[in-house]
């Protein structure tokens, strides 16, 4: 474990953002958002960012391709380049669990080389809880916010940080930044001071129970469904703050000069999400929104050995215009119904 | 290396009946007016939905310029009665949210009116000119 | 540059030759620039064709594997892709990518079995590639039964090859079907689903069976009466389509990707699946 | 911090579902927290006796609900209208957007609601219960109090509440309200005070936090378009993304030109947005204009008046008037 005091901070980023783009979690008009660290940016106190950090790795708008058309001729452009590094500080373990999840897709064949190539350039320095919110239901996944993943993880006590290197590519980035070794007592310390709260949270005794691989037919047939997204006004708001929803649309632009194939975040919410020159599959928002869920809950543990789609960060529960969301859908139809 | 002279690109949305008429005369008589003024023609100037006034400025447009019949002349009766109402809140939309005031314009131009047609483009023209490029309401994949 | 290979980016594709098969089906033959066939593919596998600027969209192959020149697209114009795609002229360039989706299990599953193929109006397009395939290699397969409907003369996909190579080849039996009554037509008038029930098959058969969501209904309840189980029973799917890889979630039904994990599913395999197909 | 109870409107709700009036009752739902209130529908008297809430946290507007679920439903449908949801209720009316007859409409009085996003902003995460009241009791995981003046953190269109007269009902609740004079227009007046360069540097900086989420379109009871513009590949604006700039302008420019005169200011797209863009300073510069260009006029007011984009005089301002008029 290395340490350096809360005053340091400053100096120790300037010594990343040296090498690489450092991002972080900073304050801007009410809101937290990531922006590129310089002299001057303050690191948030707040719990999270309004908006996940997925879009470091999977931006919500991307250019694939370019395409010149001369009469009946097309050429394809490759307009790839290679990402240059960066840092992302700051990130919490519910977010650092969303990369695994968002790998999961995107890092099995046949490789999305635009996700790889931001992947492998991102060094990811997380940071653990020392005080959730109500929302927080990161626990139910199995995640653990005192000891957070990443290259290297974070500890911020009130006068000093701590880090530990995970992994090969955090410890190379962390031996550049000259910090002193420490005993990890003061870690221990908050550790068991935030165990302590986790257990207190209103969302604490959530559990998977009822959902998962294998239940499909069970969970898609029940009638709740229809009450739940009664007033789903079918926008795409959990979706595009949501850490682990990667669905994207491809689609052309036409400069006028050239056309350029690009992707984009779509919210399996939308009403054309489905929609072909035929009819649409999923014709109703109950059909829509059963979908978001399912896939969260039974569809993508069911390919990726258990795991859930979900990591308990709470965005949506606080982004919602309605208020509807995954807890409220664990809660009637799973295991933890009253 | 020549630097280009910059000249600005203007598009003028100009009604089927009075003001494309008016531009045809100004034609006619060999009334001087810019090159890179482009006129698309509509049926009426209350065709112009305020999406193609912003797609023009998209499109690498500096300045768009409506053209209709003089208020109490539309073929259609009332056409541009409706056009002055939405142009006079799109434009006030476009200088809320920063947009130059000067880079859009409402014109009434008859058919009799070749000779106001070229002094308003002239103008029109210059006064964009004037403002130079349009920043604010460029698409930046259309400028490669 | 990026130097890895991409998914998502096609190569250009040269249609070759368009041939208007019925008055809203066309098929086109797609090759390379340097006029060679794009890439190998199996029966049932699709592609991703695309005309930059329009859009994007998946198709299945409707050549046989066998046939190393060329593909061909069976294309029924029904949305902005098709439509366009339906006045491109030859010489016009396209993209293509691919092969997608999981094959008929032709070297496998089917091999050493007597097959039944039942197809509707353009659903004729994902099956010819299987038919043509099994004729190729007649040697491996039983009896071959071909029951194909349209609802005119007109609208029957491929009725040449039909009549001149498919009828006259020997082990194979070709049962066509027209919905109404109509002048020079002397073959059997009716539905498929009724033909099948009538034509009354032995179910030493595996049936391959494709068409629109509704015949699919009915043809599945003849074939039960006539005493077949659904593990004999195969099908192909279309969803919509982005990424063509199991990424963009379009064509997500219950645990599985069509575009991925299909297009081709046994009937046992779609019941474990939601119905939203 | 409201006068009437949730028991009345139970009550109320029970009654008439049970006398057969109205087959089911749209009404606020409780969540998880205090604070979470979620739309739905009650078909039952215990259901609503369990989790019907009304409290400081039901801004939801229901009028725009009425269009779907007047057509899926039999029978008549119960809605609670807030003085501001009259508005709104009237204009979707004036567009005959449903039918009247299907609904039964009771005014409730409304105190102004809160928002929840100003009461974390001073008490920070981990809020474990609310008590509502014009002082606002909130208690936190920390186990921090805090006392709370509702009038302090009033959602933005309650603090500018531009009516608290009903102008829809079948029932009224309550007594009836008064229009309210308000400062609604004068952050709108601040804007247009600054000179072209700060508007635009406000405005770039407040529409780049847009997500594209489209809340604030499927929120706005104006809204009602069954294929929006924005979602059809053959409009040739079609976008799903921000891409950039002027795409994000483009967007909230047309969604406000479209609303323009229709719009009531009932304040739901600013409630909803994720990102906390003030998107009601955009209606609003519409509503003031029309009312400086041609004359007061309040959409939902009554039903059947004409909106002012679909009317003209042979008098109307020029265009190239309106920046002497629309800044004095």
């Amino acid at each position: 474990m290395l340490k350096c005091s809360i005053d340091a901070l400053n100096g120790v980023f300037a010594k990343i953002a040296a090498d690489a783009t450092l991002y972080l979690p900073t304050d801007k008009d009410g809101s937290t958002v990531y922006a590129e660290w310089s002299e001057g940016v303050e690191l948030s106190n707040a719990l999270n960012t309004a908006k996940s950090p997925k879009d470091f790795f999977f931006p919500q708008v991307e250019d694939l391709m370019k395409f010149k058309v001369e009469g009946k001729s097309i050429s394809v452009d490759d307009i790839r380049s290679e990402s240059e590094d960066f840092v992302v500080f700051g990130v919490r373990a519910c977010d650092v669990r969303s990369f695994d999840i968002l790998d999961r897709v995107f890092l099995v064949e046949p490789y999305d080389s635009y996700y790889a190539s931001r992947r492998e350039h991102g060094v990811i320095i997380s940071m653990a809880c020392s005080k959730p919110a109500e929302t927080c239901f990161c626990r139910t996944f199995g995640i653990d916010c005192t000891n957070p993943g990443g290259d290297i993880a974070v500890w911020k006590t009130e006068d000093s940080v701590y880090w530990n290197a995970n992994t090969e590519k955090g410890e190379k980035l962390l031996s550049k930044l000259g910090l002193e070794e420490c005993s990890d007592d003061a870690v221990n310390a908050q550790k068991e001071k935030t165990e302590k709260i986790m257990s207190k949270l209103p969302l604490a005794g959530l559990t998977t129970d009822g959902f998962g691989g294998g239940k499909t037919l069970d969970l898609f047939n029940r009638p709740e469904w229809k009450s739940l997204s009664e007033s789903c006004l079918g926008c795409g708001t959990c979706t595009f703050v949501c850490p682990t929803c990667q669905c994207y649309d491809v689609k052309d632009f036409n400069t006028g000069n050239a056309i350029i194939r690009y992707r984009c975040w779509d919210s399996c919410m939308y009403s054309d999400f489905t929609k072909m020159a035929h009819g649409n599959n999923r014709n109703s928002q109950v059909e829509r929104f059963r979908q978001r869920f399912m896939h969260k809950l039974v569809y993508y543990p069911e390919n990726n050995e258990g795991i859930f789609g979900c990591v308990g960060c709470g965005r949506c529960l606080a982004k919602c215009p309605i208020s509807m969301n995954i807890v409220k859908v664990m809660k009637t139809i799973g295991g933890n119904a009253e | 290396m020549q630097v280009k002279e910059y000249k600005p690109l203007i598009v003028a949305f100009c009604c089927n009946w009075c003001s494309y008429a008016g531009a045809d005369l100004a034609g006619n008589n060999r009334l001087n007016y810019p090159a890179d003024v482009k006129i698309i023609r509509v049926p009426c100037s209350c065709r112009v939905n305020p999406m193609f006034v912003l797609r023009a400025f998209q499109r690498g447009a500096d300045g768009v310029i409506l053209c209709g019949c003089h208020p109490g002349d539309c073929h259609y009766t009332s056409g541009n009665y409706y056009t002055r109402r939405r142009m006079a809140l799109l434009f006030s939309m476009l200088d809320y949210l920063g947009i130059e005031r000067e880079r859009t314009r409402v014109e009434w131009v008859s058919a009799a009116e070749g000779a106001k047609f070229a002094a308003t483009m002239n103008d029109f023209a210059e006064k964009v000119a004037a403002l130079g490029e349009n920043k604010r309401l460029e698409d930046l994949r259309c400028k490669k | 540059m990026n130097t890895r290979k991409e998914p998502l980016i096609p190569t250009v594709g040269v249609i070759t030759d368009v041939r208007l098969d019925t008055p809203d089906i066309k098929t086109f033959r797609v090759v390379t620039p340097d006029g060679k066939k794009a890439f190998d593919h199996m029966p049932g596998q699709c592609a991703m064709l695309s005309i930059p600027g329009v859009g994007e969209a998946m198709f299945s192959i409707t050549s046989s594997p066998t046939n190393t020149e060329y593909m061909e697209f069976s294309i029924k114009k029904c949305g902005c892709v098709t439509e366009w795609l339906h006045q491109a002229e030859v010489g016009q360039n396209i993209t293509i990518r691919g092969p997608y989706g999981k094959p008929f299990p032709v070297d496998t599953e089917f091999a050493g079995k007597n097959l039944l193929f039942i197809a509707g109006g353009v659903a004729l397009a994902p099956l010819r590639s299987v038919i043509n395939y099994v004729r190729h290699y007649k040697d491996r397969y039983g009896k071959i039964d071909i029951v194909y409907g349209a609802r005119s003369k007109e609208d029957l996909l491929q009725y040449r090859e039909i009549i001149e190579e498919w009828s006259v080849d020997e082990g194979v039996t070709v049962h066509l079907t027209i919905d109404r009554e109509q002048e020079g037509w002397d073959g059997h008038v009716g539905f498929v689903p009724n033909y099948v029930k009538e034509l009354g098959f032995d179910t030493d058969k595996t049936v391959i069976l494709c068409g629109p969501p509704i015949m699919i209904k009915f043809t599945l309840a003849g074939l039960t009466e006539l005493g077949f189980v659904k593990d004999q029973v195969y099908t192909t799917l279309e969803l919509k389509m982005k990424c063509a890889i199991g990424k963009c979630g379009r064509c997500n039904v219950g645990s599985k990707y069509v575009c991925k994990d299909g297009p081709v599913f046994r009937l046992d395999e779609l019941d474990e699946l939601p119905n939203e197909y | 911090m409201q006068k009437i109870t949730r028991d009345v409107l139970v009550e109320k709700a029970v009654s008439l579902l049970e006398n057969g009036s109205v087959s089911c009752v749209l009404g606020w739902k409780k969540g998880e927290f205090d604070y979470d209130i979620t739309p739905a529908v009650f078909e039952s008297k215990e259901e609503l006796v369990s989790d019907f809430i009304f409290d400081d946290f039901c801004g939801a507007n229901f009028s725009k609900y009425l269009v779907q679920k007047t057509r899926k439903v039999e029978g008549k449908i119960l809605v609670f209208l807030k003085p501001c949801d009259t508005y709104s209720f009237n204009q979707l009316l004036t567009e005959h957007r449903f039918d009247r007859e299907k609904v039964y409409a009771v005014g409730i009085p409304c105190e102004g609601m809160v928002d929840i996003g100003k009461i974390k902003a001073i008490t920070g995460d981990g809020i474990s219960s609310i008590v509502c009241g014009d002082t606002i009791k909130v208690n936190t995981i920390y186990d921090e109090s805090f006392d709370i003046n509702a009038k302090d953190v009033l959602l933005e269109r309650c603090i500018n509440c531009k009516s608290k007269k009903h102008v829809a009902y079948d029932e009224l609740i309550g007594e009836e309200g008064e229009v309210i004079e308000s400062n609604r227009f004068d952050e709108v007046a601040r804007l247009e005070a600054m000179t072209p360069d700060e508007r635009f540097a406000f405005w770039q900086n407040e529409l780049s936090k847009c997500i594209r989420c489209n809340a604030c379109r499927d929120v706005c009871p104006a809204c009602t378009c069954e294929k929006c513009v924005f979602n059809n590949p053959k409009s040739g604006v079609e976008n799903k993304a921000p891409a950039n700039e002027f795409e994000e302008k483009m967007f909230h420019i047309i969604r406000a030109f479209h609303v323009a005169g229709r719009c009531t200011d009932c304040g739901e797209c600013s409630r909803v947005c994720p990102q906390n863009i003030p998107l009601h300073l955009l209606n609003r510069k519409f509503i003031k204009d029309i009312d400086s260009f041609y004359g007061e006029y309040q959409a939902g007011a009554e039903v059947g008046s004409r909106a002012p984009l679909v009317n003209y005089t042979t008098e109307d301002i020029e265009p190239c008037d309106v920046f002497e008029r629309g800044n004095d």
